[in-house]
């Protein structure tokens, strides 16, 4: 019986080694939390989402008009102090009408990202975790991959119908293959790493391996690349709204505000402006964010 | 011999070329570990060397199951491992542990040095909250490091104090067999000897078995009882550590030790120089694979594998000359006679 | 004189085999290729146009139809009656609006050119159905007629000859240069009278997108733009170099309601929503500057107009609506309005939305692609409000208007009164009587609120100030057009 | 290297056969069927349920999957029921277009995104470099629908300089066929641009950062020799990579652009064949659309294989 | 005259004048035919003197002070591009990692003719004569059929034949080899390190060689330079270094290394480790780790003081070490 650990005297062992100066305390999130803000695109791109953000989440009580409420009397009116950013056919705010398009947008955005981050993992992580299922997971992926995805989300938004649901589904569907492709690249890296098998030696079932090993230390390019989910979501929404197969009126979506100002481009164009613009400010900001993580969480390619 | 702890029998293990379709017959596959003989009595120190890809590694994580074996057998205490199921194994990973070459790849960066040791106290669900803790903290002890290290994170220790993390996350199961495969190769020599003396303080005080595995030949005369030399998934030569290092027998083993430069200038060296690489595991020769490269080889040497022997002083080489007598073992001479006493 | 006329449309034709499609935008192009025995004239009735004119037996069951002689199809060869039997009895298989030919006993030739039609009941509407234009009884060449749907050669005996179709992008015609105008007119005449081509060709482009339809319009690359929407018609109207028609009225816009699906199928929740909606703002905003406020069942300039159950017609009353809403079966629960992606349908179930949340009712919308929509909108499940245009419908008068909701076609449950007033419609032939008749159906459509007729629209058609002589008609007639060089 | 091609080209049945059967898929849950595009408003169901059985769309889906099959496997992709015509040449006779609108992009987008993005990494850290990625961060985040509308208003409506879409051919008018691809495609290139470029960037960094590039800087050799001879050719790798993934994208966002451009596509045809229910357009295009993405791969694989001697081993 | 002469050399990290450095104040000679080894443990700089010398320190590494006289011009003086034209011609280096040093898709002959092509102008013919010339040289077999491999066919060893080809191609005045045997076998390190004294002996060229290995130093060197966070902490010739070392750092580091003579005696340690660039101790970088350390160690840089005719020390109190504790090393 070899006598135990718990009870070994430590004299006998090197004193060279005992208390050495020690690295003060800090979290790795802290210091992950500290470099994010020492970046400057993230700074900027997180700003950008953040006003959107805020302007989405109090869409009610920032809003100057309903964005619904109809005024004939008043269509299509250029941009005025009354209406900053004019109004549409219907005589409706557009600024009201962006502002709570933001919040749709986003709504949908997010939930692209839930969707793919979800099933994009769990795919991702099966396939390379558990080699068996790969071959099989990757094929479906590459065959859903061989559609273009902006084609796989109209034939799916087409098919079942214009709804919120069945436009967040198509986004997913369409986005779900890369992602999980770039799961299954980084657990592949991991998972050969030693600290997982050292892990496997001390007798950790799978499921402990795969998230609490693997999976934790495989989340940087997923995160990064959910970012660039998140805006590619919202400029895809924009294209299916454009196309007539996104959320039904009344809803305000970006794509929904420039789809109905289309037909007075000329007569009208700030209809179609605007939220261009803005879509164009949410994805630059977006974008800038993923850069941003990119450059803190995957140090190879810093700048 | 005392208690044999561990053991491998006609130990084999074969890489097989991945792919579900297309799957070539002509493809060959890696013979990383074939046919290895290698008994471990407690308490002793075993160095396994060998040339990078020679399958030492592989034959470490054999020893643990981590890797499951093409054939042959792995008996601890009188039990294949490659039988167990898979409770069972759980079990016996108590008493069999590893500890990795690379300081920094063998911790998960999003734990903390507690959590790291304590991970098996977790996964055996053996203690939880304060006595966890505590048995953290005792291990911290062990190895030498402050209890105020399980709040920190690994990225802040150094090569060498990340090395004792993973040693303490090896013992928290109190296990008795420790590979310790390449694990000071990735250190500079001034921390390289903390961790080895270390090591050793760790078997005297809890009476602990190694397999240790490294391909610095000083390193492994310094720490080994018995040193085992591999060549291309064989083991070539087994002996005692003084016995191997003064008198080498096999070709490769002379080879190998005469490759090594000496430590001082004014040393002498005659060098046997080994012509050309070591072939591919994909590739293996026929006969004697080291048969290519050896300058005594003959026609029976080309044709004929020899197997490990056991020839004068306990020792085992796998060489038809030796064990034929037509190579003569040498008189033990220190390979670096010159060398500053 | 010569010359190609380019002119814009919002979409290509699903066919050009006039047989089998009633789509608008293929009339457009199938009417410059192809003929019928009796055409609509410009206030829509019926006059001869490949036939030089018809006897009704005494009975009225026979109708003898004598064909114009030396009226050659593009491939050259002179139509004889035996042409005009394969066509009917083609269209009598396959055609899309068998309606049309129901009545039909048997077709056969009695000369050359004499073609007898013998029917199985007297029809009030026969030479009406054997003109329409909604999916035209087209006559082909008795070799093409023999063929099944879609697979013909474009053949015909109109004043311009199929050249090329190529999908999404356009449809050429060109000038049939052995084309003889109709004798037995000076002038053009809706879509008989004499057809003049004074151009070399025509080309049907298809532009989708609203704004680069007219930017093709004021690039020069089109002459003639089919539809623009009203604020691009007034800002063309300022420019000298373009001409706005205004085709108006073109069609109904309807809002169907359902009443086989509760809650619609309460004739108090039907009222509740007329009286709810105010017509000027949902014909504004869904036709700006080219509407019409009337809530007769045929078009305000109609022998047959009058103004029966016209008081229920935009109330634009909430507190009249709650009333009958109150008195409805209405529990809160959401109604289903569908429309397919056509701007101005959407537009209109927007409207409906917004103004019907004031009096409590919650209505979703579901916008989906024509196909999806009409599929839904033709079963008695899935939806409440269903909104689009009639347009053939009143242009082919009140007796095509009724048909759509005779036996519940169009609301999904059979009115009995309904039914009864269109019979009766259909037997007699005694104007005064049917006037009367039609009066009826107005009141009974209002009173058991069948469907919503939100108002007239139009269209703005827009030429370049190039084209000469183009008087504006439901299709864009390209006979006796000229170009400016 | 045969061998590597037979394999790779053995790899793409799989997928092949997994596109066709989630072409059925989608045709089995879709709503609706083509007989409504013939149809007009005040039509009866009665009206429907003849045209249906016409069109023989009465059979049961996996009686008309098993003859899909039986002919696809003989080259027919089948009839479409709109246009009456076989649908390979249907798409046949769009698919030029669409391969020339994608491919100017391609070069477009190739061609400047490289060359921006290797002048950024050579120039890593400075304002030209900010200013060139900020360029391409903008390009990438554009919405390309708004942009195609935007550049019709600017450049057709307002500045009346070029044709705000339809399509002339090539042989007809070389002048107006030019003239009419301007627009369209840059449209379809300013987002690959962005991307392209970001690409290069981030690939030269890599590879300006390996050993080996230390290499050829400690043997004297010039700047731009060694940006061009050793940098450029390893950082095409990841470069090709996208390219492969772009070429997929742009024929999906081709659909777009043909769609505000109004141009005959097989995006277009596409589009309409699923708006109008036309199943064996949507199946044939579909499928087709794959067999392109996936040959573009094989290219790029085999670019690959030419371009770095490792991955024939693999 | 000596072939390199380098002068208070101090390398940086970043801008501005509290940029950390990871090299400071260094300064050596070296003649022609001599072989200096580099020793120190990892991070010590001994890789940024390589590269500073070489003018490959890349941002935000740099140099911000000292000079670098080669065969008797200052190659610091011209500015990049003439320090350029000196690569590939009078300087030349070999790395460690012989697996990514060589363009991986770039065929082998072609690495090698294009330093003669374009740093020694000949013409394409020339040129491979001249490579399979220097594959020979190197001991590759089969030279000419080995112009057309590309990197990855060849093994570790091959690898790094080829790069000592690339860098003898333009016979430089002095070849700096990064831990050339690092990553190989011992076989074949003693392989490569015989081939390199082959050549350096036979052309006469200056050899820089960075090693951490003191087995190699004792095979190779003429002279020994130990590094310690980024100063020169001794430097003697090498007999000197093995039988006297002075500085306790070179001491403790010679104690710490298990010899396959010696056998399972307790190893000497040295506690703690190597500081990181920006957090060095004030005084003697190698105090808080010295077991002599006094006071005045850590007021200011000791200075690098001769002590005899082939060996300088920057101690304060050299030797002190073995004086106290004489007859454990
Ligand atoms: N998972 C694997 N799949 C395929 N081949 C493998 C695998 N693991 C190891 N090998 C191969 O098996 C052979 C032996 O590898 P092993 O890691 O055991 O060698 P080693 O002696 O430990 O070498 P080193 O000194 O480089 O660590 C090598 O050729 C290696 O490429
Ligand atoms: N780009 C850089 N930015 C910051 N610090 C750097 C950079 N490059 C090198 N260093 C630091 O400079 C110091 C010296 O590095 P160098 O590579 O010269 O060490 P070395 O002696 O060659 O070590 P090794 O034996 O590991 O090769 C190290 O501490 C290293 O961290
Ligand atoms: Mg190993
Ligand atoms: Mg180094």
């Amino acid at each position: 019986m070899p006598p135990s650990i718990q009870g070994c005297a430590l004299s006998s062992l090197d004193t060279n080694l005992a208390h050495e100066a020690l690295p003060e305390r800090q979290s790795p999130f802290l210091l992950f939390a500290r470099r994010l803000l020492g970046n400057r695109a993230f700074v900027i791109g997180g700003s950008l989402f953040l006003i959107v953000l805020v302007l989405a989440v109090f869409a009610d009580q920032i809003a100057p008009f309903k964005p619904n409420a109809n005024n004939f009397r008043a269509r299509l009116e250029a941009p005025s102090a009354m209406h900053w950013f004019g109004t549409d056919h219907f005589g409706r705010d557009i600024l009201s009408r962006a502002i709570h398009g933001g919040r749709l947008s986003l709504f949908i955005g997010l939930s692209v990202v839930l969707f793919t981050g979800v099933f994009g993992t769990l795919i991702g992580a099966a396939s390379g975790y558990f080699r068996r299922l790969d071959n099989i997971l990757m094929r479906i992926m590459d065959a859903l991959m061989a559609f273009p995805a902006i084609l796989l989300a109209i034939t799916v938004a087409a098919t079942l119908g214009a709804s919120v649901q069945n436009v967040i589904l198509a986004l997913g569907i369409a986005t779900t293959p890369h992602t999980a492709r770039i799961v299954r690249a980084s657990v592949l890296v991991v998972r050969e790493m030693e600290f997982v098998e050292a892990a496997r030696a001390l007798g950790a079932s799978h499921m402990r391996i795969l998230f609490r090993h693997i999976l934790a230390n495989a989340m940087a390019p997923l995160i990064v690349r959910l970012t660039y989910v998140f805006a590619s979501a919202i400029l895809a929404e924009a294209l299916l709204s454009y196309i007539g197969v996104g959320p039904p009126p009344p809803a305000a979506t970006f794509g929904g505000i420039i789809a109905n100002g289309r037909d007075f481009m000329v007569e009208a164009p700030w209809v179609t402006l605007f939220p261009g613009l803005i879509i164009l400010i949410v994805v630059l900001g977006l974008n800038l964010l993923g850069d941003g993580l990119r450059d803190v969480l995957d140090p190879r390619i810093r700048v | 011999m005392t208690e044999i702890l561990i053991e491998a029998r006609r130990l084999v293990k074969h890489f097989e070329p991945r792919g579900l379709f297309l799957k070539k017959k002509s493809e060959a596959a890696v013979r990383a570990v074939d046919g290895v003989d290698l008994a471990i009595a407690a308490k002793e120190t075993v160095g396994l060397v060998g040339e990078s890809g020679c399958g030492k590694s592989t034959v470490g994580r054999l020893f643990l199951r981590l890797l499951e074996p093409t054939s042959g057998q792995i008996l601890h205490k009188g039990r294949d491992l490659v039988s167990l199921t898979p409770k069972e194994l759980e079990e016996r990973r108590r008493d069999l542990q590893i500890v990795f070459q690379d300081p920094f790849g063998s911790l998960n960066p999003r734990m903390s040095v507690g959590a790291i040791i304590g991970e098996p106290f977790a996964i055996h669900r053996l203690a939880k909250g304060a006595e966890r803790e505590r048995r953290v903290a005792r291990l911290l002890d062990l190895v030498g490091l402050p209890r105020a290290a399980a709040d920190r994170y690994p990225h802040q220790f150094s090569g060498g104090q990340r090395q004792r993390i993973g040693i303490a996350r090896a013992l928290a199961l109190e296990p008795q067999f420790l590979v310790c495969d390449e694990a000071v190769s990735a250190l500079d020599v001034s921390v390289q000897a903390q961790v080895i003396n270390l090591l050793q303080d760790l078997q005297r005080e809890l009476g602990l078995t190694y397999l240790f595995i490294s391909h610095n030949l000083s390193v492994v005369r310094h720490i080994s009882d018995r040193v085992a030399v591999m060549y291309l998934g064989r083991i070539v030569e087994l002996a005692d550590a003084d016995i191997l290092f003064k008198a080498p027998a096999h070709p490769y083993t002379r080879a190998l030790l005469s490759a090594i430069p000496p430590g001082h200038p004014r040393a002498k060296r005659d060098r046997e120089k080994l012509k050309g690489d070591v072939p591919s595991p994909l590739a293996i020769p026929q006969g004697c694979r080291f048969a290519p490269r050896c300058r005594f080889a003959v026609e029976r040497c080309r044709s004929e594998d020899p197997a490990l022997s056991i020839i004068a002083d306990g020792r085992s080489v796998a060489c038809h000359l030796v064990a034929d007598g037509s190579l003569s073992v040498p008189p033990r001479l220190s390979p670096h006679s010159g060398a500053a006493a | 004189a010569g010359g190609e006329i380019v002119i814009a449309s919002v979409q290509g034709p699903p066919s050009l085999d006039a047989h089998v499609t009633n789509a608008q935008v293929a009339r457009n192009i199938t009417l410059h290729i192809y003929e019928t025995l009796y055409a609509r004239n410009e206030n829509a009735e019926p006059v001869p146009d490949l036939a030089e004119g018809v006897s009704v037996s005494d009975d009225g069951l026979t109708y003898t139809f004598k064909l114009r002689q030396g009226v050659k199809f593009h491939n050259g060869k002179e139509m004889t009656s035996a042409d005009v039997v394969a066509s009917i009895e083609r269209y009598r298989k396959i055609g899309v609006s068998p309606a049309l030919v129901a009545a039909i006993d048997t077709v056969s030739a009695v000369s050359p050119y004499e073609v007898a039609i013998k029917l199985k009941v007297k029809q009030s509407v026969f030479l009406d159905n054997i003109s329409s234009p909604r999916a035209p009884i087209a006559i082909y060449p008795a070799e093409e007629a023999a063929k099944g749907a879609n697979e013909i050669q474009y053949i015909g005996t109109g004043p311009f000859k199929f050249v090329e179709y190529k999908p999404d992008s356009h449809v050429t015609l060109e000038k049939f240069a052995d084309y003889v105008p109709n004798p037995a007119y000076q002038k053009r005449d809706g879509l008989a009278g004499k057809k003049e081509v004074l151009i070399d060709r025509v080309t049907f482009r298809f532009i989708p997108e609203a704004g680069a339809r007219t930017a093709a319009l004021e690039s020069g690359a089109v002459q003639i733009v089919e539809t623009v929407d009203g604020p691009t018609a007034e800002r063309l109207r300022k420019d000298s170099k373009y001409v706005v028609h205004d085709v108006l009225p073109f069609a109904f816009q309807v809002i169907k309601l359902n009443h086989a699906q509760a809650p619609s199928d309460d004739v108090n929740f039907r009222k509740a929503v007329q009286a709810a909606l105010d017509m000027q703002e949902v014909m504004e905003i869904s036709y700006s500057g080219i509407n019409q406020v009337d809530g007769g069942w045929v078009f305000p300039k109609s022998a047959f107009a009058n103004d029966a159950g016209l008081d229920q017609y935009n109330v634009a009353d909430f507190d009249k609506a709650k009333e009958f809403l109150s008195k409805s079966s209405y529990k809160g629960e959401t109604v289903t309005f569908i429309t397919d992606n056509l701007r101005p349908n959407v537009d209109i179930a927007t409207v409906v939305q917004a103004r019907l949340a004031e009096i409590g009712v919650k209505v979703d919308i579901k916008v989906a692609d024509w196909p999806t929509t009409s599929k839904i909108g033709f079963t008695k499940t899935g939806w409440n409000f269903w909104t689009h245009g009639f347009g053939i419908e009143p242009f082919e008068g009140p007796g095509t208007v009724m048909s759509a909701f005779v036996g519940g076609n169009a609301q999904m449950v059979a009115d009995p009164e309904i039914d009864r007033i269109a019979k009766e419609f259909y037997a007699t032939l005694d104007d005064a009587k049917k006037k009367e008749l039609f009066k009826q159906f107005q009141q009974r459509m209002y009173d058991n609120m069948v469907a919503i007729k939100a108002g007239n629209y139009g269209l703005f058609q827009v030429t370049s100030d190039k084209v000469k002589d183009f008087v504006p008609f439901r299709i864009p007639r390209m006979w006796g057009v000229t170009l400016a060089p | 290297m045969r061998d590597y091609l037979l394999r790779r080209l053995i790899s793409v049945v799989p997928v092949l056969f997994l596109v066709s059967l989630m072409s059925f898929a989608v045709i089995w849950i879709i709503p609706g069927d083509p007989t409504a595009a013939f149809l007009d408003a005040s039509s009866t169901p009665e009206d429907v349920a003849r045209l249906r059985e016409m069109l023989g769309l009465d059979k049961p889906p996996l009686v008309q999957m098993a003859e899909w099959y039986g002919r696809v496997l003989t080259g027919d992709l089948g009839q479409s029921i709109l246009l009456r015509i076989p649908v390979l040449s249907a798409i046949l006779e769009r698919l030029p277009l669409t391969l020339l609108l994608a491919t100017l992009a391609l070069i477009l987008a190739v061609g400047l995104g490289v060359a921006a993005g290797t002048f950024a990494a050579t120039r890593r850290g400075t304002w030209a470099d900010q200013s060139v990625m900020s360029l391409a961060l903008l390009g990438l985040s554009v919405p390309d629908f708004w942009l195609g509308l935007l550049l019709i208003v600017v450049f057709s409506v307002q500045l009346g300089w070029l044709p705000s879409g339809g399509y002339v051919p090539l042989l007809d008018d070389p002048l107006g066929w030019a003239k009419s691809m301007v627009l369209p495609t840059i449209t379809l290139a300013v987002v690959q641009v962005g991307f392209i470029a970001r690409m290069t960037r981030s690939a030269m960094l890599d590879v300006i950062s390996q050993d080996f590039m230390r290499t050829a800087d400690s043997k004297g050799l010039s700047g731009l020799y060694i940006i061009l001879r050793h940098g450029l050719p390893n950082a095409m790798m990841p470069i090709l990579t996208v390219t492969g993934i772009i070429a997929g994208a742009l024929l999906g966002s081709a659909v777009v652009v043909e769609q505000v451009f109004a141009l005959p596509g097989v995006g277009r045809l596409i589009i309409g064949g699923i708006l109008s229910r036309d199943y064996p357009i949507i199946q044939g295009g579909l499928l087709f659309l794959t067999v392109i993405y996936l040959l573009i791969n094989l290219v790029v694989d085999l670019l690959y294989a030419t371009i770095d001697p490792r991955v024939r081993l693999e | 005259m000596s072939m390199l002469k380098v002068e208070n050399l101090t390398t940086v990290v970043g801008s501005g004048v509290s940029a950390p450095s990871v090299l400071e104040d260094v300064s050596f000679t070296l003649d022609a035919g001599e072989v200096l080894c580099v020793v120190g443990e990892s991070g010590s700089g001994k890789s940024m003197l390589a590269l500073t010398i070489m003018g490959l320190l890349g941002f935000p590494v740099r140099r911000a002070s000292g000079r670098i006289i080669l065969d008797g011009d200052d190659i610091t003086a011209g500015g990049a591009s003439a320090w350029r034209q000196r690569r590939g011609r009078d300087l030349s280096m070999i790395f460690q990692e012989p697996m990514t040093s060589l363009n991986p898709i770039m065929r082998v002959g072609e690495q090698i003719g294009e330093v003669l092509r374009m740093r020694k102008g000949m013409g394409a013919d020339t040129a491979r004569r001249r490579a399979i010339e220097l594959l020979e040289r190197v001991e590759i077999p089969a030279a000419s059929s080995r112009l057309a491999a590309f990197p990855h066919e060849l093994s570790g060893g091959m690898r790094q034949r080829v790069m000592i080809a690339v860098a003898l191609a333009a016979e430089p005045k002095l070849l700096i080899a990064d831990e050339p045997t690092t990553a190989l076998d011992v076989t074949i390190q003693a392989q490569i390190l015989d081939l390199l004294r082959d050549i350096q002996a036979e052309s006469g060229m200056a050899l820089m060689l960075i090693t951490h290995d003191l087995g190699v130093v004792a095979e190779m060197a003429h002279k020994v330079m130990v590094l310690y966070a980024g100063r020169v902490a001794e430097m003697a010739d090498v007999e000197t270094v093995f039988d006297a070392p002075s500085h306790p750092y070179t001491q403790a580091l010679l104690a710490s290394i298990p010899s396959l003579d010696s056998g399972g005696d307790r190893l000497v340690t040295i506690p703690g480790s190597v500081p990181g660039v920006g957090l060095m101790p004030k005084g003697c970088r190698f105090a808080p780790r010295c077991p002599h350390v006094k006071d005045d160690c850590r007021s200011g840089p000791p200075p690098l003081a001769m002590l005899g005719p082939a060996q300088r020390v920057a101690c304060l109190r050299p030797f002190g070490y073995v004086r106290r504790e004489e007859g454990r090393v």
